[in-house]
C-alpha cells in the first residue's frame, strides 16, 4: 500500500462513487419520511425509527441492511422471528381498555364490518394483479397488502413478514402513513354517508364495567380464539397477556415496563429494521404505487363498512347508535375515535362520543388480528 | 385469482364477525354472571386499586423497620 | 380453493378439532394458576407469566411453544442459554440488602440448615422412583426437584435447565407455588418445633454496618465461591455483580436498572418461556403429583432444619438467637422473614424480628446457590 | 441410587456448611480489619450518600451553565 | 459414586484445585479495576462491569467466557456482530446537543487535530514491534491500538472486535482508563504548550442555536458520512439517530428511553463481557504494557494536536480562540471539557470556557468515527 | 509497516479534515438558508417545546374524558 493507493481505496469506497440511483431516491424517500413524521407529525413514534432505518439501509458499501451488518442482523432475531411485532402487541394490550368494548358489546360488530376493508383491498390488489400489465401480486401478497387495512402496524408487519417480506418495507410504510392520515381520510366518508340526524345522535352513557370483569374479558377472548381460530392466537395471545397484566392490578411493576421501556426499545428496533427493507429494488417499482393506491382504498373501505354498519344497526337497536362511531372500527387506536368525536361535535357540540367510539376502536383491534388469522391459515 | 379472493373475503368476514358475535355473548354472559359471583365472592375492588398504587412491600405494619432489607421480588 | 374448500380447511384448523385433551387440561392448569396468582396474591410476578405462557403453549394449531414458535425462541435464548434467571440474580443482587447477615454474621449458618430441604428432598425423590412403580426419576431429576427445597426461583430454574429441562415447568411452578405458601406452610412448624420460652426471645440490636463492608462483601462471596466451587460461581456471579453495583453508590444508573427495568423485562419473557414448557406430555403425569409432594416436604424439611439449627445455636451463643428466625432460612426473600416477624409478635408483641431474619434469609439465597453448585459439580 | 443421595446429601450440607464457615470467618475478619483501615483511609461514607443522590454530572459549580450539553456518560 | 469418590471430586472441581496463575493475576487485575472505578471514580459506568466481568471470566472450571457460558453468549450476540457499540452510541446521540457545535463551527476543526493521537499511536505500535523483540503488532492491531486515542469507547470496542478482537479486552481497559485520567494527563500539556496570554481569551458569547438547525444538523452529518466515508456509517448513523430522536422533539419516550434504560441495560452487559475478554493469555503479555504505554501517549499527542491548531486558528481567527479549548477535541465528553473550564479559570477566574470547550468536544466524537472509518476502509 | 503507518496517518488525518471542513461549510450554510426558511415557513419553536413536555395524547380538549381508554401509540 502506497499513498495513490490508498487514496485510491479511499475514493473508491467513498458513497460518491458507490451511490446507485436507486439508493439516492430510497434515502430521498427516507427523509420524505422524516419529514412527515417530525414536521406533519405523522406517527412519529413509527416513522423516524422506519425512515432513518430506510436511509441507513441505503447508504452504499456500509451494507447494514445485509446478513453481516447490524440491521440485518437484529431483523433475523426480531422480525422474521415474528418476536419483535408481538412484544409490541403486550404493550398494547398493557395500554388499552377494554372497557367501553365490554360496557357496550353489540358495538364491537363495527370493528368488525371495518375489516372489509382487509378483504376489499386484497381483491384490489389480485384485480390490479389481473389487469395491470407489470403489476403481479401473488394471493399472499395481496393478503398482506389488504392487511394495511387493518389500520394495525404489529398486525400488518406481524403478517406481512409471514407470507411476503419482500413487500414488508412497502406495507410498513403504507400502514403508518395511512393511520397518520386518518384524520383527513376519515371524515369526508363518514359525513357522506350519514344524514344530519344521525351524526347527531346522542348515545346513551355507557355502564360502569367492573374490575373484575376486565380482568375475565382477555382470558375469554385468548379462549375463543384458541377454540375458533388458533392461527391467530399469537397475536390475540400478546394482546391479551399485555392486558391481564395490566388488568389484574397485582403486577403494576410488569405492566408498567410492558407498557414503557419494553415497548419503546422495541419500537426502536423494529422501526429501524422494518425500515431497514427499504431497498430501492424491492420499494422502487410500480408496485408499490399500487400498494400505496390499494392501501388508500382499504382505509376509505374500511370506513365505509364501519359507517355503513352502524346505520344498520341504529335501525335495529333499542338503544340508539350514532353511526360515526362505526369509523372508528377501523382501528387505528385512539385516533380514529378521537376523529369521531371531533365529527360527531361539528355537528352537536354536546355530543362527546369518544367512549363510544373506543368500542369499536379496540375491537377493530381484535377484528384485524381475527382477520390476520384466517388468511394466515388459508394461506400460510 | 379474484375468485379466490371472493373466497377469502367471504371466509375472512364470515370468521370476524363469528368470532365478535361468540365474544358479544360471552361479554354478555359474563356481566349476568357477575352480579351471583359478586354476591358469592364480593369483590375486592377498593382494596385493589389502593393496592397497586402502594409497592407491593408495603402492606405490613413491619415493614417501615427493614425497608432497606426487603425486596419486592421473591427468589 | 373454492368456498366449500376454504370453509374445510378453516374448520380443519380450529382449535375445537384439533384440541388434545391433554391440552384442554394443561389449559385449565394455566387457568389455575392465573386464579391463585391474581386472587390469592400466590407469586403474581411470576405466576401470572408462568400460567399465561402455559395457556399460550397448550393451543392447538399455532405451536407457539415449538421450535419456531415465539415462545419457543425465546425459550432457546434465554432459558437453554442459562441467561435469564442468571439477569434475575443481577436484579436480585442489586436490590437485596446484605447488611443485617454482616451485622451478625453467625446467623448465616441457620441459611445453610435450611437447604437440609433440598438433599432432604432430593432422596424423597430418589425413594419415591425406588419404591412407586411407574415414578422413574434419574439422579438428575432428583436434584433437579429437590432444588424446589432452596426456595429460590432462579436457582431452581437455573439448575433445572442444565439437568432435567424436561422437568422445567413444574418444577418452577412447585417452586413459586410454595414460595407462595409460605405464610401458610411455615408457621405450624415452627410452633411444633419451639418452646413457648425460646418463642419469645428478644435479640440484642443489629450493629451498624458500614457502606465499605457492604462493598467488600459481594466481592470476598465471589472470591470464596472461585476457590471453593467454582460451579456455583454464574449464580453467585451474577448475584455479587448486581449486588456490588447497588453498593458502590457510584453507578446508581446501573443498579437502578439492573433492579427494575432489566429485571422486570426478563421476568415476563422467563415466566411466559417457563410456563410454555408446561406440556401435557410432560406435566400431566403421575411424577408431577410426586414433584408437588416432594416440593412441599422440601419446605417443611428446609423450614424444621432451620428451626432446629436455631435452637441449638441459642444453646451455646453468647448473645441469645430466638430460633424462629431459623425459618427464614429457606430464603422465599422477604415473605419468610416477615412470617418469621409475625408469628414472634404473636407470642411477645415487642418483638420486632425481622431483621434478625433477614440474615438467615439472605444466606438462604448463597445456600441455595452452593448446594446448587455441589450438584452440579457432582452430576453435570 | 437411595445410597447416592445419601451421599449427595452428605457432600452437599458439608459443602453448604464449609462455605458459610468460611464466609463467617471472612466477615469477622472484615469487620476487625475495617477499624484500622479507616484510620489509615478514613470512610468517606456522608459525600458517598449524597453523591449517590445527585446526578454524577452535578459536582462541579460550572455545571449550570452547560446543563443541556453534558451528559454523564463519557463516552 | 461412593462418598470418597464424592468427595475426590468436588476435590477436584474446587478453584483451589485448577487455578492457574494467570486466572489468579487476572483476579487480581479485575479488582484493580474495580477499586480504581470504586475509590477513585475511574468511569465507573464501563469499568464496574469490566472488571468484574474480567473477574467472572478467570474463575476456573465455570468457564463463563466460553462459547458455552453466559459471558461468551452474550459477547458472541452483542459485541462480534458490533450491535452492543452501536446501541450505546444510539444512547449517546440521544443524551448530547449539538448546539455548541453549530453556534461556532469553525472550533470542530479542533476536534480533528485531536485524532492525530489515533495515527501517531497507530506508528507507534508499529515502532514497537518493528524495534521492540517480542511484541508483533500487526497493522490491524496498531490501528486499534490507535483508535484509544480517540477517546470513544464505543468507537474503540467497534473497531476493535472488527480488526482485533484478541486486543479487545486490553484496548477498552485502556480506552476507559485513560479517559478518567483526563483531568491528570491533560493539563500539565495545556499548560505547557500555551502562553500565560493565550490561557486568558475570553472568548466570545455563543449565539442562539434554532430547534430547525439542531434537527438538520445529524441529517447532514448522516449524508455528509454517507457520501465520504460510508465505512463511517454505523457508527455515524447510530450517533445522528439517537441525536435525531432527541431534537425532533416529536418522540420524547423513544429518545428518553434510548438516553436511560436502553443505554443502562447495553451497558451492563457491554461491559461484562469486554471484561470477560481480559484471559491471562491474551492480556498477560508484553504486549500489553506496550498498549498501556501506547494509549497514554495517544492522549498526549491528540490533547497537543488540539491545542497546537487552537494557537494557529487563534492567530487567523477574527474573534479570539482560546487555544486551551482545543484539548476538549479528543472528546471524553464532557470530562475533557470540563478540564478546560476547570484550567481556564485558574488563570482567569471570570472565563467560562465550558460551552466553547463542548463544540471541539463534540466534533472529537464525529472525528474519532471518521478516524475509524477510514481505517476500516483501508484495512477490514 | 512504519511507511504504511504514515500513508494511514496522512490519509486518515486528510479525510478527516475534508469532513470537517465540508461540514462547517454544511453548518455555515445552514445557518444562512434558516433566515430564509423562517420567514417561508415560521419555526413553531415554542409550541414544540410544550409539546414534548405534555404527553402526547393531551392535546386535544376530549380527552379528560377518555384518559384511560386512549395510549399514545397507534397500533
Ligand atoms: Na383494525
Ligand atoms: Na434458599
Ligand atoms: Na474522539
Amino acid at each position: 500500500m502506497n499513498l495513490s493507493n490508498a487514496v485510491t481505496n479511499l475514493l473508491n469506497s467513498t458513497g460518491i462513487v458507490n451511490l446507485q440511483i436507486g439508493q439516492a431516491i430510497m434515502i430521498c424517500v427516507g427523509l420524505v419520511l422524516l419529514f412527515l413524521a417530525i414536521k406533519k407529525d405523522f406517527e412519529p413514534l413509527l416513522l423516524i425509527p422506519i425512515g432513518f432505518g430506510g436511509i441507513l439501509a441505503n447508504i452504499p458499501v456500509a451494507e447494514m441492511a445485509g446478513p453481516q451488518g447490524f440491521l440485518g442482523q437484529i431483523y433475523n432475531v426480531g422480525i422474521n422471528s415474528g418476536v419483535f411485532p408481538l412484544i409490541i402487541f403486550i404493550g398494547v394490550g398493557a395500554m388499552t381498555d377494554f372497557g367501553p368494548l365490554i360496557a357496550n358489546p353489540k358495538t364491537s360488530l363495527l370493528g368488525g364490518a371495518a375489516q372489509l376493508g382487509i378483504f376489499g383491498t386484497l381483491m384490489g390488489a389480485l384485480a390490479l394483479s389481473q389487469y395491470v400489465p407489470g403489476v403481479n401480486f401473488s394471493i399472499k401478497d395481496a393478503a398482506s397488502i389488504g392487511i394495511i387495512g387493518g389500520a394495525d402496524g404489529p398486525t400488518a408487519i406481524f403478517l406481512s413478514s409471514r407470507l411476503s417480506p419482500h413487500l414488508l418495507g412497502a406495507i410498513a410504510v403504507a400502514a403508518y402513513s395511512y393511520m397518520a392520515l386518518v384524520p383527513i381520510i376519515q371524515p369526508p366518508i363518514m359525513r357522506l354517508l350519514t344524514t344530519e340526524k344521525e351524526k347527531r345522535i346522542q348515545m346513551v352513557q355507557l355502564r360502569h364495567v367492573s374490575k373484575r370483569e376486565k380482568i375475565f374479558f382477555p382470558l375469554l377472548v385468548l379462549l375463543l380464539c384458541a377454540l375458533l381460530l388458533p392461527d391467530a392466537a399469537p397475536l390475540m395471545g400478546a394482546l391479551c397477556f399485555g392486558n391481564l397484566l395490566k388488568e389484574s392490578g397485582v403486577v403494576e411493576r410488569l405492566s408498567k415496563t410492558a407498557a414503557n421501556e419494553l415497548i419503546n426499545i422495541t419500537t426502536i428496533f423494529l422501526g429501524l429494521t422494518v425500515g431497514s427493507k427499504l431497498s430501492a429494488d424491492k420499494f422502487l417499482r410500480g408496485e408499490t404505487l399500487g400498494i400505496l393506491l390499494l392501501g388508500l382504498i382499504a382505509f376509505c373501505v374500511g370506513t365505509a363498512g364501519g359507517v355503513l354498519l352502524g346505520k344498520l344497526m341504529n335501525k335495529f337497536s333499542k338503544t340508539p347508535i350514532n353511526p360515526l362511531i362505526g369509523a372508528a372500527g377501523v382501528s387505528a387506536v385512539p385516533m380514529s375515535a378521537r376523529v369521531v368525536n371531533k365529527v360527531g361535535r361539528e355537528y352537536n357540540p354536546d355530543n362527546y362520543l369518544l367512549m363510544h367510539a373506543m368500542g369499536p376502536n379496540v375491537s377493530g383491534v381484535i377484528g384485524s388480528a381475527v382477520a390476520a388469522g384466517v388468511l394466515l391459515a388459508l394461506l400460510k | 385469482m379474484l375468485f379466490q379472493g371472493l373466497i377469502l373475503m367471504v371466509a375472512g368476514m364470515g370468521v370476524v364477525f363469528v368470532f365478535l358475535v361468540i365474544m358479544i355473548l360471552m361479554m354478555n354472559l359474563l356481566a349476568v354472571l357477575m352480579k351471583p359471583l359478586a354476591r358469592i365472592i364480593p369483590e375486592p375492588e377498593e382494596k385493589k386499586v389502593v393496592k397497586a398504587k402502594k409497592a407491593p412491600i408495603e402492606d405490613h405494619e413491619d415493614i417501615a423497620v427493614a425497608i432497606a432489607a426487603v425486596n419486592s421480588f421473591s427468589k
